[in-house]
């Protein structure tokens, strides 16, 4: 992992370098030719490719029957979605925004989250949910939602998180594997984000953080595009003699607490990042989780930074304050080594 | 529009031929087992010897059963909060009802479900669900995954009409019209949702729902096993020709309340309406009756019926009180599947 | 069912009485309006001028036109992620709605909202909404808040074909139904929903579906702001006068992409058709014609029209690029209201 | 307040001592009676008074029109409040188990929540919206879950869960005066529960936590139900010389954390319930805002106990295991005060 990890997001000229889009395609036709059992299910996956071109080329090469185009119906193809999985089929649904994951919580939370408990592990629903996620594209409050905090809180659901191209690949093809649902979230800031993903197949368990930066004087935790900023902070940060190590969960549910707690144990100091909101967020349950691990070895309380508790707003001066950046980490990584 | 009795009884005389006996028979014992659960499932309840409430069927055993036998085996249902009938007529056995009922290890769902949730891949039962409407989606996917395989299999979506206050439902009936998938919506009619008379809630005309997305709609009486049968029948038979997807509006009548606390419903419905339907519009001694009159039975079968139905619920019920319950580590379990289980 | 062209036809004729030249002019100005504003919000697209997206109306402007000129200013609208057009029809005035897509400080919502949620209460404008069907319920609470508050306001829902893949939309049609709610459901057929034809993702005839909801339901000729707003006032005058809810089906085009960004087409539909509509059914140039035929205007008089539309636009836009963004504490403002403001 | 508390949730007899219920439909009375705009909207609200009785004999006061009987359409009557609210009416919407709420995503989290903020200010929309929530009555996975994290997570709500009739009634009548919409959330096992309610008219401020039991060896903040979990504790807790504080945040959105952070500051150990499931939920907040605040007077971690995370089983035995009860919470007060 660790080798890859380093090349990565800027891999070294000679690999192969690609973007986040190419290699979630590439997942989900490779997953699509290894098992006629998967097929796409969306509101203009197939010609069109999804209006953020994720998909481009699929239906040419899968055709009609297996990239499908649905109806401006979250909660209906989410639902028959539901009831192929219990039968056979592995359909990967695709939420063009994840706002609108609001309109498909009962299929996602009471039918499919629950269907292999409630009946004592008889029926199972391998579905895979992607949806988008992210704020800064001038979408405004019911574009740009991050809402995965929701579904990590629901126990039945598995919930990825991935912040490279080369995460993204892998843990997509993991998750089409997977027999549970499982919400996958791309932030569409990131499609076009470019980095090392290899010519080889490979998958990428769930369950396993991915130190993406080491250092010795701070952690941060950082989910999906956090990542990169988390980085981008770091190297300001190393200009100013503090190395901040970078760790990314990738997977919410199920959480590798054990890294997050060594690298906490390591550094005494931690900072989390994520993009959704901050108060009863992601944030919360991380600084929470690593708190109780290793409570005895911090110098300071973690310190949260998630998107304000605000709707996204349209106007660009105002949507730009809302979430973290570079800048706002560095800030904080300082106040929180004693350098502000 | 709807067919006129007339045409209707025409329209179904050649398939009588093909209906005998027995098969009648077996329609009535299914008719009399679902019933003599239930009251035993309220006794349950009224001796406090069962946690929880449940929805009971009673009244309305014609559709369960006039459905079910209408489909093979490896063909799906989806059940509703009302879904002892639905579960049983689709094959399910009373002792692992009971044993789930009452939250027992033996039970179908191993107790996690309950009333509300019973579930058998093994009888093509995709599951019981307390969400009204929400297993639409379930049961047309299901319909949706047969074609996509290329099995010849049917779905059979079960709910009341207090169903169709649900926006899903028409997310689900458009997809399944334009994609011509083959399964078969059972709007059960009772005339009440909840403590509501449906009327209240519901404007315009049932059938009018469906045919606005195209889909294929008819109307049968509920009460009457033998109508139920041929309409579905009929209604699977071109679902599995690929002729697409079908809506079955069964008028019927529960004799409970909405669940066996309901007690007192004077308030939202009178005792003389009740009593005519018991008295009159009984789907099991309508269907006895015309077994005698046909003579496809006499007396002496239909008391040898009710007899070993008697003895099935009773030897059901001691195997389900006297099962265990589940250990606690079993709290844990099936929260996730692993490619090891099941 | 849909009245033939010939009923219609003598249905308005008596109306056509009541409307003088002077209003028919009016609606030219508004269609106008809407043209050059939509035009110009392109032309600040391609130049990089505006942050985001716009989803553009032109094509369609004789429906918000047609609707709105039947409505009073109290009367309530809500519109959709193609809004413009709905929110200067309704009264909307240019300079507030440039410098909203602006993000701009005086914009209608403090830049807050931009285009795909401008909301007005001063003019009644309920707000756009980006959710597809997103505000059905928001209009349909607006009539049924009219109708309980005893004024004799209506509230029209407008929305594109799309929507009708939302079931929240069969939800609330049941209930404006059920209690007479005046509300008027405006479908905008403009035959795509985004990159999809609609036929694709719509089974059935979809006048069928309000009626299945007992709605009186008719369909329009969306091009012609004539016809439609004498279908709007009828179908109004009825929802004032307590005869409850209907649906007017629009037939119409949108001549630009999806949305800005939107801009080779020709994968999921032909220049010919978009040609066809810019040239025989313009919605601008049917009524301009019309106008001169009948001698309600002639060439001067709409030469005047547009010179003003323009100077108002770039008086607008010269607003809207000087106004200032709003200052960073409002980030953190209104997200609760307190009885205090506004 | 305290006097008030003190007597709460067993008024001394001489005092007015009525069912949670009573105190809720009191609440819905007495504001119907004072404001006109007022009504109630849901599944059997009117003649039934909904399945757990709550509405009893209102809409014999009211009436069919104010009091309203819906289809069985979540969705579509919040959507109609919320519309209703936003021209002059103030509606409270019933959703009778909680778990319907996931139908109603769209119209609170896209459309209530945001529309002040997304019209600058222009419009709002005071809405309340009751629900349920709850497990321990046997009603299995899809009618015993408590989702109230999820709306504590989106700016522009309210959540309020209360935890005795005194607070219900309080707090009720404050959120239908409220100009924002409230997720006002009702304990189904709290129904019967008795206690003190003043016959004077009253109401309960936002944001303003209340101890419901004073001591000084640890705090157990808990909400909804588990106040009443808690203090039982507290009770074999003082057998065993352990004065445990009980503190009640009693509204979730807005948080009083600095109640929760004085009396962190003065024990020093900090037990945190909710009903919620544990992970990503309400308890993680809580504990994360404690150790913020308290950090360096905290002898140990903040202790967590929320739901299991899994779904509700049906079966007594095993539902039993998945909330807190006194047992668990006086096993994990001991351990915290090194009594183990
Ligand atoms: C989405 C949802 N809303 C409300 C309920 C509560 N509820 C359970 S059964 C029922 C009435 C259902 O009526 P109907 O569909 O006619 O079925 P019946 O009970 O008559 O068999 C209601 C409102 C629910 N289970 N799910
Ligand atoms: C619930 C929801 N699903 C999907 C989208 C993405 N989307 C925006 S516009 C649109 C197509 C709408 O088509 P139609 O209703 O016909 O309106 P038109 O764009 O043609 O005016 C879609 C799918 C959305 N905004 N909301
Ligand atoms: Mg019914
Ligand atoms: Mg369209």
């Amino acid at each position: 992992m660790s080798t890859l990890t380093k090349r990565n997001p800027e891999g070294a000229s000679a690999d192969r370098v690609i973007t986040m889009a190419e290699a979630i395609r590439e997942a989900l036709a490779e997953e699509m030719r290894r098992d006629p059992q998967v097929f796409i299910i969306g509101e203009d996956v197939a010609e069109a490719g999804t209006p953020f071109k994720v998909l481009k080329g699929l239906v040419e090469e899968f055709g009609p029957q297996r990239v499908i185009d649905a109806p401006i119906s979250e909660a209906g193809f989410t639902g028959i979605a539901v009831g192929a999985a219990m039968t056979g089929m592995r359909p990967v649904v695709d939420i063009m925004f994840g706002d609108f994951l609001t309109l498909a919580m009962d299929q996602i939370v009471n039918q499919a989250a629950k269907v292999h408990y409630m009946s004592g592990g008889r029926w199972r629903a391998p579905i895979v949910i992607r949806a988008t996620m992210g704020a800064t594209l001038r979408k405004a409050a019911q574009h740009s939602q991050s809402l995965h905090a929701w579904f990590a809180h629901i126990p039945g659901l598995k919930v990825v998180l991935p912040s490279t191209p080369y995460d993204a690949k892998g843990l997509l093809k993991t998750a089409i594997r997977d027999d549970n649902p499982v919400l996958f979230f791309e932030n569409k800031a990131m499609y076009s984000t470019r980095g090392y993903v290899p010519a080889e197949e490979y998958t990428i368990p769930f369950g396993v953080a991915d130190i993406k930066r080491e250092g010795r004087d701070l952690t941060i935790v950082a989910t999906s595009r956090m990542v990169q900023v988390a980085l981008e902070a770091a190297e300001r940060l190393a200009e100013l003699g503090i190395e901040a190590e970078v760790v990314d969960p990738r997977t919410l549910v199920p959480l590798d607490r054990k890294t997050l707690i060594e690298s906490a144990k390591k550094t005494g100091r931690v900072l989390v990042l994520d993009e959704g909101h901050q108060s009863y967020g992601v944030t919360a349950e991380l600084a929470a989780a690593i708190t109780e691990g290793a409570f005895y070895y911090l110098d300071a309380p973690v310190v949260r930074l998630g998107a304000m508790d605000v709707p996204i707003p349209f106007s660009p001066p105002l949507e730009d304050l809302t979430v973290p950046d570079p800048e706002k980490v560095v800030a904080a990584a300082k106040a929180l080594c004693g350098r502000a | 529009m709807m067919p006129s009795p007339g045409l209707e009884m025409r329209a179904e005389r050649h398939h009588a031929m093909a209906v005998d006996g027995e098969q009648w028979l077996h329609m009535y014992r299914q008719m009399l087992r679902i019933r003599r659960f239930e009251e035993q499932v309220n006794e349950l309840y009224m001796s406090a010897k069962m946690p929880g409430l449940a929805h009971l069927y009673i009244g309305q055993e014609a559709v369960a059963v006039g459905v079910c036998e209408a489909l093979r085996r490896d063909d799906y249902i989806t059940s509703t909060h009302r879904g002892h009938g639905h579960c049983l007529a689709k094959g399910a056995s009373m002792d692992r009802m009971f044993a789930e009922l009452l939250g027992k290890a033996p039970g179908y769902n191993r107790g996690k479900g309950g009333s509300m949730h019973i579930a058998d891949p093994d009888t093509g039962n995709l599951g019981a669900n307390a969400i009204v409407a929400g297993a639409v989606g379930i049961a047309t996917g299901a319909a949706f995954s047969a074609k996509m395989r290329g099995t010849d299999q049917v779905a059979v979506c079960f709910f009341g009409e207090g169903a169709l206050g649900q926006g899903v439902l028409y997310e689900v009936m458009n997809m399944a019209s334009l994609w011509k998938l083959p399964v078969i919506y059972v709007c059960e009619n009772n005339l009440y949702t909840e403590y509501t008379p449906y009327q209240e809630v519901l404007a315009g005309e049932i059938l009018d729902r469906p045919r606005a997305f195209g889909i294929h709609a008819e109307a049968v009486d509920g009460q009457d096993v033998r109508a139920v049968y041929f309409a579905a029948r009929r209604l699977v038979e071109r679902a599995r020709a690929g002729e697409g997807p079908a809506f079955l509006l069964c008028q019927t009548y529960r004799y409970y309340g909405h669940h066996v606390g309901d007690i007192d419903r004077s308030y939202y419905r009178p005792r003389e309406e009740e009593e005519f339907w018991k008295k009159e519009r009984d789907p099991i001694r309508l269907l006895g009756t015309w077994l005698l009159q046909e003579r496809l039975a006499d007396e002496r079968i239909l008391e040898a019926i009710a007899r070993e139905v008697q003895a099935e619920v009773e030897a059901a019920l001691a195997f389900a009180l006297n099962a265990p319950y589940p250990i606690p580590d079993e709290v844990a379990q099936h929260v996730y599947a692993d490619k090891a289980e099941p």
